[in-house]
């Protein structure tokens, strides 16, 4: 009953959430709004007894993501109102609505949970991180460490790009511009 | 003797080569006499081989194979016979006399050695199609006749008249050998050879109704090289070749080829006799109208080209009527005098400046006595008076008429003669007597050269003595070939009857002619009168020709050119355009914009939703929809 | 009334279509980055809960490893956004319409 | 209490993780270098790119042996799946990787080739793409495409001009969008069957059996995973972002996208579509049929009115694209061979077509787009040899025998009959008729029209990207005698790999 | 060396091509008119080397290109195509001996003999994919031949003759790969080697497609109404030496494919589609006369009667007798020679005068009067005067088609005149009548270099025309051999049709049928004898 009724208000939050954040006009709210839905989110994982996730959820998001966003509405100077050219908005609404509405009847259709082993079961009476790291580090341990070098890549990505050398392009410089500019570089 | 047949048949094709040689130099004389002695070594050649046959035997040599495939085999086949060989005389003789007399005639012609090696080259396919042992080898002749009389016809081809007479000539005559083909192609697929020999062998046994259609689609061929109608237009226009052309080919050989082919197939001819009536009818029908279009012409060569074509009607009679010896002997007969008529004619035009019309001449017996003579010869002859050769062939025909029982023949063929004498000495008179009226438009006539009254002397001598003195060898020899038939009115009483009448008949033609015309006046109200219209103006046949035929066809011709580009193209163009418009439309939709990029995405994955969604609320409610269609 | 997988699920779809509605309908970039976190956050929410309803762990690895797609993805989303920016002051998709056809 | 696990070392089957660690370890060490000493020149990185790839196939090339004596080996609890597909993959993307990155010895110097990190993330990238083919976990799929994406996004992007901003925005934000999708897709089919691990899905769904309910589920799934898919490989009507980022990069990098990633995704829709195919749910039958004629047709209409030659080149690799898709819908062992003997040739097609444009690209501060038709005409007036070598490439696009992609064309037109495809076969023809229209068009402009202005061909050229030109050259025009052993080499792979 | 011969007629002209870029450009056009000698003279070594009494296929190669997949490189040559590939060398030699072109000669001689490596590959290859590689190489030197010396419209033209050809070829190929198919079904593993697959016998229904498949294909090559439209265009744009190639060779690779692949392979379906067939050809000869005869364009004349003359092969192909294909074989000899003779004399004139409408000359015939003649005798063999090569071919074929329906053959026939019509009035046209316009008062006479071209062309029009039996003779042994066997054997399996049985009789029994009726032939070699004497 306290699990029904946790679900539902914590639908009707995130939901909310989530429809301010792509419909406000105004980028403050909007971060906000994502923001707390992350959070609402992470109510969820915790319903759901996936403590971990609940945790990673709350650090990753409402920490470094938002930060992050944060950072750029700063840097783009976004905070003010927004003003976006709105193009025909009943096409948008119709199409994700279709797309709702058929993917939630199909969805709703009962599936055989029949013998579905599982093939990392979860055991009562241990630790949620616990588990995890024990899944994580055995049979997903290569994936780890790809998302590993996949951060890794982000990091020198986002390093780059908003790197001063990018600020001039070799590439529409003529090669005898490109000169003068090493020689001014190294004078 | 094989020799003399190559010589007899190949000696032109040297002329005309040698001669074509210099075709592009300026006049050379020895072109003229080179080609002319060739014309007689063939003619000496003929005539060894002609002795020879009378001596009762006959050559056949095959030179080369031509054509081999399937189990059609045709051969460069050459045979030396009765038939063949009488023709071969009438060519060579002829054409010898028009190659001597072409030398004075062409004399201040600038193409002298072109004209000469078309002439040899005519003469040389005339043999081939002459001594050809089978259908294809004459097909061959037929065709490179064909292609000669073109070329001469058009020799002066800066005029426009003569090119389009060309043409038209080229292209009935193409007309009538398609029917000709389709006919070598029905006795190929049903007898399996085109030789004689064998067609002669095999025709016998042969389905009727198939030799019916062969024998029919191989007389429009002939007809097509005979004029015969309703393809006659062009040989009144081929008139606007030189003279001796006229003479050679448009009087005494090419046009005759078709009768030769009758003569030639006689074997399935008289299987055939109801085709043989066909013929004999039509040849009397355009016996009598070409004469009645001589009567009324203004144009000297015209008139003789118009008679020359009623006497193939004459003989094509003959043939129709199985006579085909008589048809062979008046071919032969008309030959010699017709082409001496021809000739005579060019002396004329010589005098006159190429002058055509007989109304502006007259008197002309004071200052061209050589020609007169001849010409009025050649006249009595045509009208077949006594003991000229035209009254031993043609009053023959009339003869076997009758004795075939066939009296509206008869009669058609009678009135024609009547018509022929009238229309000929009408010619004579107009020419040689009354006063002079070429003075008016300032002519200075002279006779010709000596050498070619000279040359034309022969044809004068055969065309009075051919008829009684060659007649009966004549006979004996071809009816070794062709079906013997003496063709005498038993009856005596009859037979003086008939001939005397016909006699004083043509006599009257004659002397109504002298009257109405030695002063040459013209009577204007007969002019203006229908009839005479009507016959002026060749029955409104060319006209009707140009147009139902000639101007229809180059429309439709231009319409199917717009077609192809309006239609048949736009189709190609259009399906490709249909690409090129559809990129054109929708590449837009590549707008640059993210967003629309994006709801791009979306769309898809939406559109395989909804089509998902169909698709599953068919598969789960299959059998309802099954109920709703009724199965 | 038992909460059961379903509802999940259908949570998780209505959120994913949130997120389609923001992707189309934002113009500003950063907006629109947003919308794509929304996305992944709504396959999570479904991720875990089938993990705990079949009580297998894939589904929270999953989710985990998503979590991680999602954060880098801004890192380079917006290393590009502020390259853009500095070249060019704005990050308006309307702007971004050199290249077309 | 949780016992803890033990594994022997051996079972780990480390060495299928080798070709990958080899190319992270090169990206690394060249991030070593560059933190060492800074500014050394760009060929220096070039050959240690090379070199490492070389490794990574060398270590590639030692699967194929294992492969034929012992079969597919798996390795990190199953996760690593080294089968002939993988293997295959991973030869022809290093190998044209290997070409592809020698096109940045140009002569002209360019922004990218400062960063010593280009290097890197390009290793990066190859890493991600082997992780993606060699494994059947949609998990590791998931974050090798990410890890690959990730770095694919800044290379276009450090060209450092509008068009490349531009591009590499589009492509990300709609990247981030498929993610999203597959994402979901994935996530259905884990509703359903438990897995994540494509085999297991699809063993798990054979001895359930498919009722309705768990057929509705694989079509949802299928929508989001084909649109996914559909997104990667650029098919119709997700190929949006194909021409605009085609037109940003540079001609290098776009040739080197239109082969190398796409190969990827074509591996993984074959294993993911192998099975969703086998539950014989028509539906899916049908839409890729019509998604493949659709791609096909429309991209080539497409391709007819453009105005540049490389945006031309990128509708035409959708084409070549979903021409090679029909060889996924049709299924058998006999097209997925064709696949990948056709890209195989296409690759070095490509590569040539590309190269070609590469080397003759100017640095134009004025021109809208870099590579417009009128830059070419009169080609054979002012530099022959360039010109015919175009020529050549493009008559090798468009199927003109005996260059290369005929013989691919033939296999899998072939494919198509046997499959039972004929209608689909006759499509495949008709298209590349059109096709032949805009490849020709080049030619035209080239060899027909009268050059204007000074264009100078071959300002961007050096030995090495003449050896590489050349080298596609050769192949392009010998391919007749590579395609028999090719044939009968992938055969064996694919059909020993059960595909 | 000739075992071989049949490749190096193949990749010689290729190689020289190639090596062509390294010849100084003036002394590019000997280079040129050298390579194609001595290709002229090697294909001429092969007729040397040819045994006519053997119907099969010589000379024979074959190695295996891709084996995995039944591809060899199979080359082979039977009287069908001997004489074909002999006037393909002929034709280039001539053609480029008496090239006039002076812009950029160098790519365009080397472009030709790229060009003439196609084309005798084409003619020589026994295998179908090879078959194809050649039949769709050939498209690209024309490409470019039109293309770069063509006429104002000739990008259009050009592309146009391109994607025609190319769309219907791929639709061919779809078919050549379904046959091969089926071929594997039969027999279990892959081949596309055309004499292999003279052993299929398939049944019907899959006749019917593949015959459509090909046909598609092949019509468009010859082209054959509706398929026409776009030889107008490619002829009156290409320059002359590109018409005279297109018409005298490329055509014949449409008919040529007929008789080599359609006829052997699906005897039942080509007696199923003959009335289409025909009346199409019929269509096409009538209709084109007829447009040929609207024309202005004197170039543009030419060029329809020679789709017009195609129509006559392809009915000669369909009449399925030895007549009627030996016949529409040795048409396509006749067709190359005449109307690539009637393509470089028009472009004679072009080189004068820089037009080819016909209002703009007229009374040549006093000025030009060799030229006047040459064109004079190649009109004659074009409209099919006996004792000129384009007789024995159009006669043999229309008999031949007589055999079929009379009708048709009645029909047909009209070839002849509406023939005569069109090229009448436009040679009338040209060299008739008075000379009007100022410039043609002093145009010079064919020099010698066009002569070079043109006396040997019609030296051969006028021999072939006298003396064809030693073309004839292996044509008609390879058509036995290697296209009516075939059907015969095929159409008299419990597969085949009534109809085709009915008219698809053993050319060997008529073999048989010819020595009883030749009789003559004993008479006829004394006779020889004789005349020998009488000489």
């Amino acid at each position: 009953m306290f699990e029904a009724a946790a679900f539902y208000l914590f639908a009707f939050l995130t939901i909310a959430m989530f429809w301010i954040t792509v419909t406000t006009k105004h980028s403050l709210y909007a971060l906000t709004a994502l923001a707390a839905g992350m959070i609402f989110i992470s109510a969820f994982f915790f319903i759901l007894e996936a403590d971990f996730m609940g945790v990673v959820q709350i650090i990753v998001y409402s920490g470094a993501v938002m930060a992050l966003y944060a950072f750029g509405m700063m840097f783009f100077d976004t905070t003010r109102e927004l003003h976006e050219k709105r193009v025909n908005s009943s096409l948008v609404f119709g199409l994700s609505g279709m797309a709702a509405l058929i993917i939630v009847v199909m969805v709703s259709a009962p599936i055989i949970g029949g013998n579905i082993e599982a093939h990392y079961p979860i055991l009562e009476g241990v630790g949620n991180s616990q588990q995890i790291g024990m899944v994580l580090f055995t049979k997903y341990l290569v994936p780890f460490e790809v998302a590993a070098v996949m951060l890794l890549v982000a990091m020198i990505a986002g390093i780059i790009m908003a790197g001063r050398k990018m600020d001039e392009s070799y590439s529409e410089l003529s090669e005898e511009e490109i000169n003068t500019k090493n020689a001014e570089g190294i004078a | 003797m094989e020799m003399y047949l190559y010589i007899a048949l190949f000696a032109p094709l040297v002329g005309s080569l040698t001669a074509g040689l210099f075709g592009a130099q300026k006049k050379t004389m020895f072109t003229g006499l080179f080609a002319s002695g060739m014309l007689f070594a063939s003619f000496i050649a003929s005539l060894l081989l002609l002795i020879k046959v009378l001596q009762g035997n006959t050559y056949h040599v095959e030179m080369m194979t031509w054509i081999a495939t399937g189990d059609l085999y045709v051969p460069f086949g050459f045979v030396v016979n009765q038939v063949t060989v009488t023709m071969m005389m009438v060519v060579t003789t002829v054409s010898t006399v028009v190659h001597v007399y072409s030398i004075g005639y062409m004399d201040h012609d600038k193409s002298f050695n072109r004209f000469f090696a078309y002439l040899s080259a005519f003469v040389f396919s005339m043999m081939v199609l002459v001594m050809s042992d089978n259908l294809l080898g004459l097909f061959i002749g037929w065709e490179g006749v064909g292609v000669c009389s073109w070329l001469l016809i058009g020799f002066w081809y800066h005029k426009e008249s003569a090119t389009w007479a060309a043409n038209e000539a080229f292209i009935m005559n193409r007309i009538a050998d398609l029917a000709m083909l389709v006919g070598i192609f029905i006795l190929y697929w049903n007898l399996g050879t085109l030789q004689y020999d064998g067609i002669f062998a095999a025709v016998a046994g042969l389905d009727h109704t198939i030799t019916v259609t062969a024998a029919a689609f191989l007389f429009v061929g002939a007809m097509g090289k005979s004029a015969q109608f309703p393809l006659h237009t062009w040989l009144a226009d081929a008139m606007e070749g030189p003279t001796p052309v006229s003479a050679l080919i448009h009087a005494a050989t090419m046009v005759t080829a078709g009768v030769y082919l009758v003569v030639r197939m006689n074997p399935m001819y008289d299987l055939v006799p109801e085709v043989g009536i066909v013929i004999a009818s039509l040849g009397a029908f355009v016996a009598m109208f070409a004469a009645s279009m001589a009567l009324v012409n203004r144009d000297m060569k015209r008139i003789i080209a118009y008679s020359t074509l009623s006497q193939l009607g004459y003989m094509f009679v003959a043939a129709g009527l199985g006579a085909y010896w008589v048809a062979l002997f008046h071919l032969m007969a008309h030959a010699f005098f017709k082409a001496l008529l021809f000739l005579g004619a060019g002396n004329v035009m010589h005098a006159m400046d190429d002058e055509l019309d007989p109304f502006k001449m007259g008197g002309l017996s004071k200052t061209m006595k050589g020609t007169f003579w001849m010409m009025t010869l050649a006249s009595i002859a045509l009208a077949g008076l006594f003991p000229f050769a035209g009254f031993f062939s043609k009053d023959l025909i009339l003869e076997v008429a009758f004795v075939e029982h066939h009296y509206i023949l008869y009669t058609v063929l009678l009135l024609t003669a009547g018509l022929t004498a009238f229309y000929s000495f009408r010619l004579a008179f107009l020419i040689f007597l009354g006063e002079e009226r070429y003075k008016l438009f300032g002519f200075h006539p002279h006779e010709a050269y000596k050498y070619m009254l000279v040359a034309m002397s022969p044809l004068l001598v055969l065309a009075i003595i051919a008829g009684f003195l060659f007649k009966g060898t004549y006979y004996e020899m071809v009816i070794a070939m062709l079906p013997a038939g003496e063709y005498h009115v038993h009856n005596h009483l009859v037979y003086w009857i008939m001939t005397i009448g016909t006699q004083l008949f043509v006599i009257a033609a004659i002397v109504y002619a002298y009257k109405k015309y030695q002063d040459a006046k013209i009577d204007k109200k007969v002019e203006e009168g229908f009839f005479y219209q009507l016959l002026f103006n060749q029955y409104y046949i060319p006209k009707i020709y140009d147009e139902v035929f000639s101007k229809p066809y180059a429309e439709l011709s231009k319409m199917m050119w717009k077609l192809d580009n309006a239609v048949v193209d736009a189709t190609v163009d259009g399906i490709a355009g249909v690409f090129y418009g559809t990129a054109k439309n929708t590449h837009t939709m590549q707008d640059g914009s993210l967003s629309s990029m994006l709801k791009w995405m979306v769309v898809g994955l939406v559109a395989l939703l909804v089509s998902a969604a169909v698709f599953i609320g068919i598969v789960t409610n299959a059998d309802a929809i099954m109920k709703l269609l009724g199965h | 009334m038992e909460i059961t997988l379903t509802h999940y699920l259908v949570l998780s779809t209505v959120l994913f279509s949130i997120g389609l509605i923001g992707v189309m309908r934002r113009k500003n970039l950063l907006m629109l980055f947003f919308a794509t976190e929304i996305l992944l956050n709504s396959v999570n929410v479904a991720l875990v809960a089938i993990s705990h309803y079949y009580g297998d762990f894939t589904g929270q690895m999953f989710a985990f490893f998503i979590i991680a797609i999602a954060a880098s993805e801004v890192a380079v989303g917006l290393g590009l956004l502020v390259l853009w920016f500095k070249r060019y002051n704005t990050i308006d998709l309307d702007n971004m319409t050199s290249m077309k056809g | 209490m949780l016992e803890a696990v033990n594994v022997s070392f051996a079972s780990l089957n480390i060495q299928t993780l080798y070709p990958m660690l080899i190319a992270i370890a090169g990206a690394l060490i060249i991030l070593c270098i560059d933190l060492i000493k800074s500014g050394l020149d760009k060929s220096m990185y070039v050959m240690i790119t090379l070199l490492f790839l070389a490794l990574d196939l060398g270590a590639v090339l030692d699967f194929v042996g294992v492969f034929e004596t012992t079969g597919a080996v798996r390795g990190f609890f199953d996760v690593m799946l080294m089968d002939g597909l993988a293997i295959l993959s991973q030869i022809i993307m290093i190998a044209a990787s290997m070409l592809f990155i020698l096109l940045a010895l140009t002569k002209q110097r360019f922004q990218e080739y400062r960063y010593a990190e280009y290097f890197a993330l390009f290793l990066f990238m190859i890493s991600g793409l082997q992780f993606m083919v060699a494994t059947d976990n949609l998990i590791l799929v998931f974050v090798g495409l990410e890890t690959s994406s990730l770095a694919l996004y800044p290379l276009i992007a450090m060209h450092g001009k509008r068009n490349s901003f531009e591009a590499a925005a589009k492509y990300f934000t709609m990247g981030a969008l498929a993610a999203g999708l597959f994402a979901f897709g994935s996530m259905i089919l884990y509703a359903l069957s438990g897995s994540v691990e494509i085999g297991e899905i699809a063993r798990t769904i054979s001895t359930n059996g498919i009722d309705t309910g768990s057929m509705i589920f694989i079509i949802v799934a299928t929508v989001f995973l084909l649109s996914a898919f559909a997104f990667k490989l650029g098919l119709v009507p997700f190929h949006t972002w194909t021409p605009d980022v085609y037109q940003g990069s540079t001609a290098a990098l776009a040739g080197f996208m239109s082969i190398v990633p796409k190969l990827a995704a074509f591996v993984v829709a074959m294993r993911l579509f192998e099975f969703l195919m086998s539950t014989e749910v028509l539906w899916i039958e049908i839409m890729l049929y019509a998604i493949v004629v659709l791609t096909m047709t429309m991209s080539n209409i497409w391709a007819l009115v453009q105005k540049d030659a490389k945006r031309m080149l990128g509708y035409s690799s959708i084409s070549h694209a979903g021409f090679v898709m029909a060889a996924v819908l049709i299924g058998t062992t006999h097209a997925n061979t064709a696949l990948f003997v056709y890209w195989a040739l296409f690759a070095f097609a490509n590569l040539g077509a590309f190269a070609m444009l590469w080397i003759t690209h100017e640095k134009q501060h004025d021109r809208e787009s870099d590579d417009s038709f009128e830059k070419f005409s009169g080609m054979i007036k002012t530099s022959p040899f360039t010109a015919v070598m175009m020529a050549l490439f493009m008559f090798s696009l468009a199927g003109i025998p005996p260059f290369a992609l005929f013989w691919g064309k033939v296999y899998m037109l072939s494919a198509a009959v046997t499959g039972g495809y004929i209608v689909l076969a006759l499509i495949m023809a008709l298209n590349s008729a059109i096709a032949a229209y805009y490849y020709v068009k080049i030619i035209v402009y080239m060899f027909m029209k009268e050059p204007v202005g000074n264009n100078d061909y071959m300002v961007n050229s050096s030995n090495v990207l003449r050896t590489v030109i050349g080298t596609a050259a050769v192949f392009t025009i010998a391919s007749v005698l590579a395609v028999s052993p090719l044939m009968e080499f992938v055969a064996t792979m694919v059909y020993n790999s059960g595909y | 060396m000739i075992e071989h011969i049949l490749s190096i007629l193949i990749f010689f002209p290729l190689v020289a091509g190639v090596l062509g870029f390294m010849v100084n450009k003036e002394s590019m056009r000997a280079y040129g008119i050298a390579v194609s000698g001595i290709e002229f003279a090697l294909s001429l070594w092969l007729w040397y080397a040819f045994d006519g009494s053997n119907g099969g296929f010589q000379f024979t190669e074959m190695i295996a290109l891709v084996p995995a997949f039944g591809i060899n490189y199979q080359l082979g040559l039977d009287g069908i195509s001997l004489f074909i590939v002999i006037m393909s060398t002929l034709i280039t030699f001539i053609g480029i001996a008496s090239l006039t072109e002076t812009r950029n000669v160098k790519n365009m001689i080397i472009t030709l003999l790229v060009l003439e490596m196609t084309m005798i590959g084409v003619f020589v290859t026994l295998d179908a994919i090879v078959f194809y590689l050649f039949w769709e190489l050939s498209l690209v030197p024309m490409l470019y031949l039109i293309g770069a010396w063509g006429g104002p419209k000739r990008i259009y033209a050009s592309i146009k003759f391109f994607l025609y050809t190319f769309t219907g070829s791929l639709v061919m190929l779809v078919g050549m790969i379904f046959m091969a198919y089926l071929y594997q079904q039969a027999t279990g593993q892959w081949s596309f080697s055309i004499t292999e697959w003279y052993r299929v016998v398939l049944p019907m229904n899959y006749q019917l497609w593949l015959f459509a498949a090909f046909f598609l294909g092949f019509a468009i090559k010859v082209p054959m109404f509706p398929f026409h439209t776009w030889l107008p265009y490619a002829h009156g744009q290409a320059p002359t030496i590109g018409s005279v190639i297109l018409a005298a060779v490329l055509l014949k690779m449409g008919t040529y494919g007929f008789v080599r692949l359609s006829l052997p392979l699906f005897p039942d379906a080509s007696v199923f589609f003959i009335p289409l067939v025909v009346v199409l050809s019929l269509i096409m000869i009538i209709y084109t006369a007829m447009v040929a005869y609207a024309q202005e364009d004197i170039k543009q004349v030419v060029a329809y009667s020679s789709v017009s003359h195609m129509g006559v092969i392809v009915l000669g192909t369909f009449a399925l007798n030895i007549e009627g294909i030996s016949g529409s074989i040795f048409l396509m000899i006749g067709h190359g020679i005449v109307s690539g003779a009637l393509f470089l004399l028009v472009g004679v004139i072009y080189d004068r005068r820089h037009t080819k409408i016909m209002s703009e000359f007229g009374g040549l015939a006093s000025v030009m009067p060799r030229y006047a003649t040459i064109f004079g005798i190649m009109m004659m063999a074009s409209v099919g005067l006996p004792l000129t090569i384009n007789f024995v071919g159009e006669f043999l074929s229309l008999l031949g088609l007589f055999k079929v329906s009379s009708v048709y053959a009645l029909i047909a026939g009209s070839a002849i005149i509406v023939g005569a019509i069109y090229m009448l009035s436009a040679y009338k046209k040209v060299f008739f009548g008075n000379v009007t316009k100022k410039e043609n008062e002093n145009l010079p006479d064919v020099t010698k270099t066009e002569l070079m071209g043109l006396i040997p062309l019609t030296i051969i029009a006028i021999w072939l025309g006298v003396y064809p039996k030693p073309i004839l003779e292996p044509i008609d042994n390879s058509v036995r051999e290697n296209v009516l066997n075939i059907m015969y054997q095929k159409v008299n399996t419990e597969i085949g049709t009534e109809e085709a049985r009915a008219l698809i009789s053993d050319p060997y029994a008529v073999k048989e049928k010819v020595v009883v009726a030749a009789a003559p032939v004993k008479k006829h070699a004394a006779a020889t004898h004789h005349s020998e004497g009488g000489h």
